[in-house]
């Protein structure tokens, strides 16, 4: 059972869920970015998804491991999908469990504020008339001050 | 030899996912300058790079055999 | 298709992920509230959970009402199970979605914490030695100073 | 009539879900005093009422018809 993988296929949340699933947990949190009709305004037809594979999943795994020194008996899997998504497709799961549930929210909301820093993975929009890689143009994410922070705080 | 893995749009702009060097020694500045000049990648000074799939600093020395990743931006999740 | 509501048999996860899913939602939380084997040292056997179900199941939906006026366009849905559960097993599960993953979070916590305080269903934990209807005596919610509060803030 | 639902350990203590009383009107406070006194249901100071189906204040009247709930805090969740 992989706890932290990249995936062509579709993702089932449920597996993601037996994976964290365990006799002290209190509290199961799931995360599912999925792929949005509109994003500032702009109709997106599908997006696709590159990963730089081996890297995603060890940074995945490194994420983990942050979240089990921050919240004690936190359980993580995640996994990402890459290739062709449609329209409300999932691009994103990530099950957290916990024996609290304070814990099980912020080490999910944690999880994926990370994905967004230090994971190699790319996004391309898809508009009907054109298309795009994003990256700091939309986000916020820039690289040019230096690595990407290791640790939140 | 040092192996050079392309992504997202630096992928698309040279139209392949590796590049091939012969070179024995270079820093991670050294390399990124050389990218700029010989193949205009002008977007690789907002790149991270990773050396054998771990983040790199500038200063970093690249080897022969090594695995070099170019990271632009991120934008998964 | 009911968006809250009080069951006796076993939750799906997944029926609720799709009763919020839409075109507009990037992303879509859920959190599952499983009997947890241990409770302040002491081992649980079993729960009994009973509800007033018909007004347990207006406040369901008043949370959904207060959610959507504090989150605009989160969508939300809220199943609680009720009789004898196993360790492991949900009580609770909720789903939101929404085009912005921090509403996600958030609404979905503030749904758990008032499922907590004002929804009529009660806990009995079944031990080895013994059995306690769960209220004031573990958990913070009293009565005695009068209403339930009906807003958070 | 007014009937008083009972759930979780006032339902125990007395062994029934359900309590009829012929009133015509009652508050809610005084609805509360009288289930104390009458069936000893000591833990009724600390419980809420529902008058069909809605909280009530202690100073609520509830006339024949009502359906009252004796809600104890509440652990769903």
């Amino acid at each position: 059972m992989k706890l932290f993988e990249i995936v062509t296929e579709p993702i089932n949340t449920n597996e993601l869920i037996q994976k964290v699933e365990k006799r002290e947990a209190g509290a199961i949190t799931t995360f599912i970015g999925t792929v949005r009709e509109f994003t500032n305004g702009k109709r997106t037809v599908y997006l696709e998804y590159q990963a730089y594979v081996p890297m995603a999943e060890k940074m995945l795994a490194q994420i983990g491991e942050e979240i089990t020194s921050k919240w004690e008996n936190a359980i993580v899997a995640i996994t990402h999908r890459i290739g062709s998504l449609d329209i409300g497709e999932a691009a994103v799961v990530i099950a957290v469990s916990s024996p609290h549930r304070k814990a099980a929210y912020e080490a999910n909301e944690y999880a994926i504020e990370r994905i967004k820093q230090i994971v190699p993975i790319w996004k391309k929009e898809i508009w009907e008339d054109g298309q795009e890689w994003i990256g700091d143009q939309l986000e916020k994410t820039s690289y040019q001050n230096g690595l990407p922070k290791m640790e939140k705080e | 030899m040092i192996t050079v893995l392309l992504f997202a749009q630096l992928q698309e702009q040279l139209q392949k996912d590796k590049l091939p060097l012969e070179m024995d020694r270079i820093s991670v500045r050294e390399l990124k300058e050389y990218l700029k000049e010989e193949f205009g990648l002008v977007r690789v000074t907002e790149a991270m790079v990773a050396i054998n799939e771990a983040y790199a600093l500038e200063d970093d020395e690249i080897k022969s055999g090594d695995i070099v990743a170019i990271i632009p931006p991120v934008s998964g999740g």
